[in-house]
């Protein structure tokens, strides 16, 4: 689905963030995406959907090259959904409309549908429908965010830090609704994650990043077992410390 | 001022001037054959750039004599300036009492508020009419003018019962024109000019308060930009180009610009060259001490194209005839 | 120097002050202020209305600095709850408030005849000496002004004010107090403003209504764009450069045999023009703000 | 407790007819660090925006070292010894993080001192700098910091006004993991110091590390006020709050 | 007392097609442009000089109003967009520079004079005591049904709420599959086409000089902000509030209460009761009348 190569980034003249980075994600499969602070995880992202323009390299969409593609355009052809790290609602609108307008392609029907259901999964949203966004607490804007991305029907749904915020049980129940999107609809999800335990835990494939490239890739099973790997890129885990 | 608000009547000064300068310098010029130059600044109907202009004007020009400006909050300081300098200095736009105090090398050409007031005050006690609204700018022309006025009706035995100063630059006057009308006058008495003038003119109209008798201070300037039908029956004073090259310089006027006159600065602006030519002629050098001893001594019954000019103590010009006119059929006359 | 120079020097100087007043407020506070003029007006009404009641000048400069005192306190109140744009538009209209009582209450004022004959600084002075000194004196003031101004701001007082102008939550959540840093800023740039307004009188001898215009407001505020915000040495640049053009634009038009009505246009196309060709292209202006280089404190 | 550096006594806040806290009553000790936990939107920003005086509060009295400072602006609230940190922070463009840094401090800060006060340089910054591993951007503009690093960034600043009490809103999130260790070792350090510490957070290993006691929050009320370790045996805080996470934590405790 | 409301409904019209323009782009590019009532001149101009080739005064109006939509578009593509990326304010000052060229240009192409539309003389008309012209109707007419048109594409088409999420967060709109461009670009024509209708309207009532868009600015941006910035429809109301505070002054006599037959606040603070009004108002609510920001930290 999503084919990243060689791609290096940056801000206005600044050096690259990202240095050559190589990336594949296919439909129905989860990568997540971990790394320290500032290596560029949030950037690759923004990259990918479009609003980093890369300075080189390629980024591919089911085989076609989407690296200049506007944002708007890719949500709609492509059907790319993103969520970014920080303001990530629309603050002056309510819960309601912010939902909405992700499902602005769908037909009436479907849209009400879509969103009863998705109402019924996020009954904190539910009670505060009529409210502004801005005056949501962190947690709930978390949840507001995705469930704008997944009213949408995305097949490549781009998460910058899902889980940032949210209650241990929440997370788990985000964590989980994300599992049964991908196994409903087979989309492709790409999410950047401090969590790593937890997202891993989900995750099909995993990357790890530092400062600008790709430190370590392989399959999320086989980073959770190995010990190494968890004392250097995931911090201890309550299992490991005592 | 060429720029800014009162850009059409700095632009009708100059039309003035130019005429001057062009009739002098065909009829061979100053000092036997020299040529009479007027160099052009735009005031920008601001102090601190009326100020460069005048400093430009003395230091970098050397010009003997200074004529100008309209807004009597530019030419106090000017005028100050140029005295200080040892310039001469004509005013040919403002009215303000406190010209007077500029000291000497100072004229005007143009006769101060109190001598146009009194004239309208006369004029409208004449006509029988007792009480009376004001309404004119808010600003110093305005101020003075109101103050002027309402002083001179009163030594006459009317009254004023309502003055209204409006602000410059709005698109509707209606209101205060309705204040205006809420004290019954047997007259409105008026001044303004350019959009203002043409828009108090129309709304008076659409108010239907032209059907108490208009009467204006400078009839011309008040109306020219207005449609005749809104103006139809209004007195007024006005200048009067009575001299002996008044009909002249106003065919020339007309022939030169293709229109009657704009407004009724222009004659001050074609008198004060002509006055200041002679004066140079007459001192035989344009040594500004020399040019403020002859103004001084023409300018005692000095025949101009806005009448006779005759200078007070304070060099400001002691009286005006008038023109009474009114307005009937799109044309003046009384 | 000819005369004329002396002239145009002096009136960058004083432009130089209320540019670095402004630089002062929407540079370093934040402060979008649209009624900068009537700072201004604070002194040159103190040295008018000081003159007009024979009070001396030394009243007078009291009294401009009381006023822009006052001024200054009365806005940084409106922005104590006031986002950027609302408040830039509250002073336009409290600066135009003022001018309107100005204009009317001519007891006090003048009103819109102003007052005139305020007397010259050096006025006994012969000749060349007299204005030497004055531009003597407006240099003096405005290295002043600049060394005052720049001690704040690479103080640690400076840093108080940018966090303040970028994010004035955190500040507060430091223990900064906004409105305090505010009506601080605000006086000292009041008291900027008024020393220029003090002299001008006295140099210009006539102090109207006119003289506080709100386009006069947006020459300053092209002044310090154009020389570069934040960053003082550009708001004085910026003046000097604003005001030699100016100055000279009639020259050009002698040079070029052009109607003096076209300086007007000129004029309006330097202001605006070069405005707006500094915005779209060096929006940091000509000198622009440092960052990060404000001296270890 | 006789000592305790912070005492809410009946806080209660709503926006309309939602309530968002109801007759909250807590008091923290010096010297002592205590979690703040509970759902998403059980009111703990809420909370915190009151103490620091972001918010008022409908009802009920807060006490800081024996003052009640309920009703005071925030920036007095600040100046008292109470700091708090942001959520989601937001960080100046043309400042640099050293700069910011270094505005941590209101010593010498004043108006007048500009003038008159003596020029020092600041040791503590950089030891910040060097204990938040902010070194590698410390003279980049703040606001082009990553997510984590501005969390980073906006702790180390409030540490830098020397607080009595420190209230952190999610410090860790978004925070990779290892120096989510470092930021205990360093707030413990600094608890040591005597700076009382009231963190919101979510990650429970973080609390469990850190955290001598915690409080759990649900729609407004406390439910429960407890060492970390026995949050697992409360059932309404498994409900409300741990859900899975709980059994993971039994099995490994 | 219908002459009263009839006046304030006149004057409210004047001010409030600009006002809602200036309001709707202001929610969605987050700056008070104020070039906008440099397009109020621009149509009204334009219509004229249309009318003077020979279109009749339908045709030559709405033609103005598309080609000054189109140059708003234009102007915000080229100038705009670019200012913008270096903040509001700037884009403000901006506005504010480009607005003293369109001046240049007006006074080199246009001149100073005052001109009127080649029309009727409309006799007044009595309408329950109070006096309107045709003219006055026709336009009140109009600009009813253009607000009336504009609040409908606003609350009963896509583009309204797309409009919304631009405004608020166009990274995320973009991401949420708007083409913010577009949306961007259809409410600056839109707001175009008002301002020039404005213009148009108040030009068609009587005369209009190249000063018509500058001399409405204050008044225009009191209304705006006073309904709150962003907040289109609240425009109009501000209109009305404004129109009514300045009628107000204006006409009522305080003679009785003073003992005597007519006494009035002088007409020139008619203009300043609205900025005052303006000032006051921010003091209690501080994003306008019908704007609750609600902000939580
Ligand atoms: N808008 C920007 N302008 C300039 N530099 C930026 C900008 N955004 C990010 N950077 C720089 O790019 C680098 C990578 O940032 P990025 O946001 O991709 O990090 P990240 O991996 O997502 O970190 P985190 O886990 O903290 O969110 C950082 O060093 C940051 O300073
Ligand atoms: N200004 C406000 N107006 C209306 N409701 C508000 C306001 N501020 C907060 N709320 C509501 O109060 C509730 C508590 O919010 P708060 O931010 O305190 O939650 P929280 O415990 O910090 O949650 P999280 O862990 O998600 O950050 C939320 O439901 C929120 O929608
Ligand atoms: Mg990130
Ligand atoms: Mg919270």
């Amino acid at each position: 689905m999503i084919n990243v190569s060689n791609v290096r980034a940056g801000y206005g003249d600044g050096p690259d963030v990202l240095q050559g980075i190589n990336l594949t994600a296919g439909g129905g499969e989860i990568v997540t995406i971990l790394g320290p602070n500032g290596c560029g995880k949030s950037t690759l992202l923004k990259c990918i959907a479009g609003f980093v323009k890369p300075r080189g390299g390629k980024i591919e969409s089911e085989g076609k090259d989407v690296s200049l593609v506007p944002v708007h355009e890719k949500v709609r052809l492509h059907r790319m959904g993103f969520v970014p790290q920080t303001d990530n609602v629309f603050a002056t609108l309510s819960v309601a409309d912010n939902i909405l307008l992700g499902a602005r392609h769908l037909p009436a029907a479907e849209r009400s549908a879509r969103f009863a259901e998705l109402m019924s999964q996020y009954p904190a949203l539910k009670a505060k429908q009529e409210r502004k966004a801005s005056v949501l607490s962190g947690g709930e804007r978390q949840i507001l965010s995705l469930a704008r991305a997944l009213i949408s029907d995305p097949q490549v749904l781009l998460l910058d830090e899902p889980s940032a915020g949210l209650s241990p049980l929440m997370m788990h129940e985000v964590f989980a609704a994300i599992a049964t999107i991908r196994d409903r609809t087979g989309m492709c999800i790409l999410m950047v994650e401090q969590n790593a335990f937890e997202a891993l835990n989900v995750a099909d494939r995993a990357y790890v990043l530092s400062l600008g490239k790709v430190a370590i890739e392989g399959d999320a099973a086989g980073m959770l077992a190995d010990p190494a790997m968890r004392h250097l890129y995931l911090g201890g885990e309550p299992e490991t410390v005592h | 001022p060429l720029s800014g608000a009162s850009a059409t009547l700095g632009d009708d000064q100059r039309r003035g001037i130019e005429l001057a300068v062009e009739q002098i310098n065909e009829g061979g010029g100053v000092l036997g054959g020299r040529k009479l130059r007027v160099i052009v600044e735009d005031s920008g109907g601001r102090a601190p750039s009326a100020l460069d202009a005048a400093k430009k004007l003395v230091t970098v020009d050397k010009v003997p004599a200074v004529i100008g400006e309209y807004s009597s909050g530019i030419t106090i300081p000017i005028g100050q300036y140029l005295v200080q300098e040892g310039k001469v200095h004509v005013n040919i736009g403002s009215s303000s009492g406190r010209i007077r105090a500029l000291g000497d090398g100072a004229f005007s050409v143009i006769g101060l508020d109190n001598v146009s007031s009194g004239f309208a005050a006369d004029d409208v006690i004449a006509q029988g009419w007792k009480t009376a609204a004001f309404i004119a700018p808010n600003n110093a022309y305005g101020q003075g003018v109101a103050e002027q006025f309402q002083k001179a009706l009163k030594e006459r035995g009317g009254e004023v019962v309502s003055t209204v100063l409006y602000t410059e630059g709005q698109t509707t006057y209606r209101r205060e024109l309705q204040q205006l009308e809420r004290g019954r006058p047997d007259v409105y008495v008026y001044s303004a000019y350019g959009k203002e003038a043409a828009t108090i003119n129309r709304e008076a109209f659409e108010l239907g308060l032209n059907s108490t008798p208009w009467y204006a201070i400078y009839l011309s300037m008040c109306t020219t930009d207005a449609d005749p039908k809104f103006v139809q029956g209004q007195y007024g004073l006005d200048l009067n180009n009575i001299g002996p090259d008044g009909k002249s310089y106003e065919e020339a006027y007309r022939k030169k610009y293709g229109e009657n006159f704009r407004t009724s600065f222009n004659g001050y602006g074609y008198d004060s060259v002509k006055l200041l030519a002679a004066a140079i002629d007459k001192a035989g050098s344009a040594e500004p001490a020399a040019i403020t001893k002859a103004l001084k001594e023409i300018g005692n019954g000095y025949q101009g194209a806005t009448g006779d000019i005759t200078f007070d103590a304070d060099r400001q010009r002691s009286k005006q005839p008038y023109l009474r006119l009114k307005i009937e059929d799109g044309t003046k006359q009384r | 120097m000819s005369e004329f120079l002396i002239h145009v020097a002096i009136m960058a100087c004083l432009y130089g002050l209320l540019s670095l007043s402004l630089n002062l407020q929407i540079g370093f506070a934040g402060l979008v202020n649209f009624g900068q003029v009537i700072l201004f007006g604070c002194g040159t009404y103190g040295a008018s209305i000081a003159f007009s009641h024979q009070l001396g000048p030394v009243a007078g400069i009291l009294l401009g600095i009381t006023f822009a005192i006052l001024v200054a306190l009365a806005f940084a109140r409106l922005g104590r709850n006031l986002g950027a744009d609302y408040w830039g538009i509250a002073t336009l209209a409290m600066a135009e408030v003022l001018r309107i009582i100005v204009n009317n209450e001519d007891w006090l004022t003048g009103g819109a005849q102003g007052v005139g004959g305020i007397p010259l600084i050096f006025g006994d002075m012969p000749r060349p000496a007299g204005p030497l000194l004055t531009l003597a004196l407006c240099l003096a003031l405005l290295a002043c002004a600049w060394w005052l101004c720049n001690r704040l701001t690479t103080s640690r007082y400076g840093l108080a004010l940018k966090l303040m102008r970028e994010e004035p939550q955190l500040a507060a959540s430091l223990g900064y107090s906004l409105s305090a840093l505010k009506s601080q800023t605000l006086m000292v740039a009041a008291v900027l403003a008024a020393a220029a307004g003090f002299v001008f009188a006295h140099y210009v001898t006539f102090v109207g209504p006119d003289q506080l215009v709100a386009s006069e407001t947006f020459l300053i505020w092209a002044m310090v764009v154009i020389g570069g915000t934040g960053n003082h040495l550009g708001a004085i640049v910026g003046a000097i450069l604003m005001q030699f053009l100016f100055a000279y634009v009639p020259f050009v038009k002698d040079a070029l045999g052009l109607p003096s009505e076209y300086v007007a246009a000129m004029r309006l196309m330097l202001v605006g023009g070069g405005l707006l060709a500094f915005l779209m292209w060096r929006t940091q202006g000509l000198i622009p703000e440092r960052v990060g280089e404000t001296r270890h404190v | 407790m006789s000592d305790a550096i912070l005492k809410l006594d009946g806080v209660a806040k709503s926006f309309g007819a939602h309530h968002v806290l109801t007759d909250v009553r807590l008091s923290i000790g010096a010297n002592e660090i205590v979690g703040l936990l509970g759902p998403n939107g059980s009111g703990k920003s809420t909370l915190l925006n009151i103490i620091s005086g972001f918010s008022r509060p409908n009802k009920g009295d807060i006490l800081f070292l024996g003052n009640s400072i309920a009703g005071m602006p925030s920036f007095k609230i600040a100046r008292e010894g109470l700091v708090r940190t942001f959520q989601l922070p937001s960080m100046p463009t043309r400042m640099t993080v050293r700069e910011v840094l270094r505005s941590g401090s209101r010593e010498g800060a004043g108006l007048l001192d500009a003038f008159f006060g003596a020029r020092r340089d600041d040791a503590a910054v950089d030891e910040l700098i060097e204990q938040f591993a902010l070194g590698a951007v410390a003279h980049q503009p703040a606001s082009s910091l990553s997510g984590g690093q501005k969390k980073l960034l906006s702790i180390a600043v409030a540490l830098r006004t020397r607080p009595r009490l420190l209230c952190l809103d999610e410090p860790t999130a978004g925070v990779h993991p290892q120096l989510r260790g470092r930021m205990v070792e360093l707030l413990k350090t600094f608890s040591k110091r005597g700076v009382a510490i009231l963190v919101v957070e979510h990650d429970m290993h973080f609390i469990r590390e850190l955290c001598g006691r915690c409080i759990v929050l649900d729609r407004g009320e406390i439910i429960a006020d407890c060492a970390p370790a026995r949050l697992t045996e409360d059932q309404r805080v498994v409900e409300a709050y741990l859900g899975k996470a709980a059994e993971r934590q039994k099995v490994s405790a | 007392m219908v002459q009263f409301l009839v006046d304030v409904l006149i004057r409210a019209v004047d001010l409030a097609l600009i006002a809602i323009g200036l309001s709707s782009v202001y929610s969605l590019i987050r700056f008070p442009n104020v070039a906008l009532v440099q397009y109020a001149t621009t149509g009204a101009l334009l219509a004229l000089a249309l009318q003077m080739a020979g279109l009749p005064l339908l045709a030559a109006g709405i033609v103005a109003c598309l080609m000054v939509g189109a140059l708003a578009v234009l102007l915000n593509l080229m100038v705009f967009e670019r200012l913008l990326r270096a903040g509001s304010a700037i884009a403000m000052i901006g506005s504010l520079a480009l607005s003293m060229v369109f001046s240049a240009i007006f006074l080199v192409t246009a001149g100073p004079r005052a001109q009127r539309f080649e029309l009727d003389i409309a006799p007044p008309l009595r309408f329950l005591g109070a006096r309107v012209t045709e003219h006055q109707l026709i336009a009140a007419a109009i600009s009813a049904v253009a607000i009336a048109g504009f609040a409908l594409i606003l609350f009963r088409t896509d583009l309204g709420r797309c409009m919304r999420a631009t405004a608020t967060n166009s990274v995320l709109a973009r991401a949420t599959g708007i083409d913010t461009r577009k949306v961007t670009g259809t409410v600056v024509f839109l707001s175009g086409v008002m301002a020039a209708l404005g213009g148009i309207g108040i030009a068609v009532k009587g005369e209009m000089s190249v000063h018509l868009g500058l001399d409405m600015l204050l008044p225009v941006f009191a209304a705006a902000i006073l309904g709150g910035l962003g907040n289109a429809l609240g425009a109009a109301v501000g209109a009305l509030v404004i129109a009514m505070a300045e009628t107000l002054v204006t006409n009522v006599n305080f003679g009785p209460i003073f003992g005597q037959s007519l006494l009035f606040i002088p007409a020139a603070y008619a203009t300043a009761a609205s900025f005052l009004l303006l000032v006051i108002v921010l003091l209690a609510r501080p994003y306008g009348l019908f704007v609750s920001e609600v902000k939580r930290v």
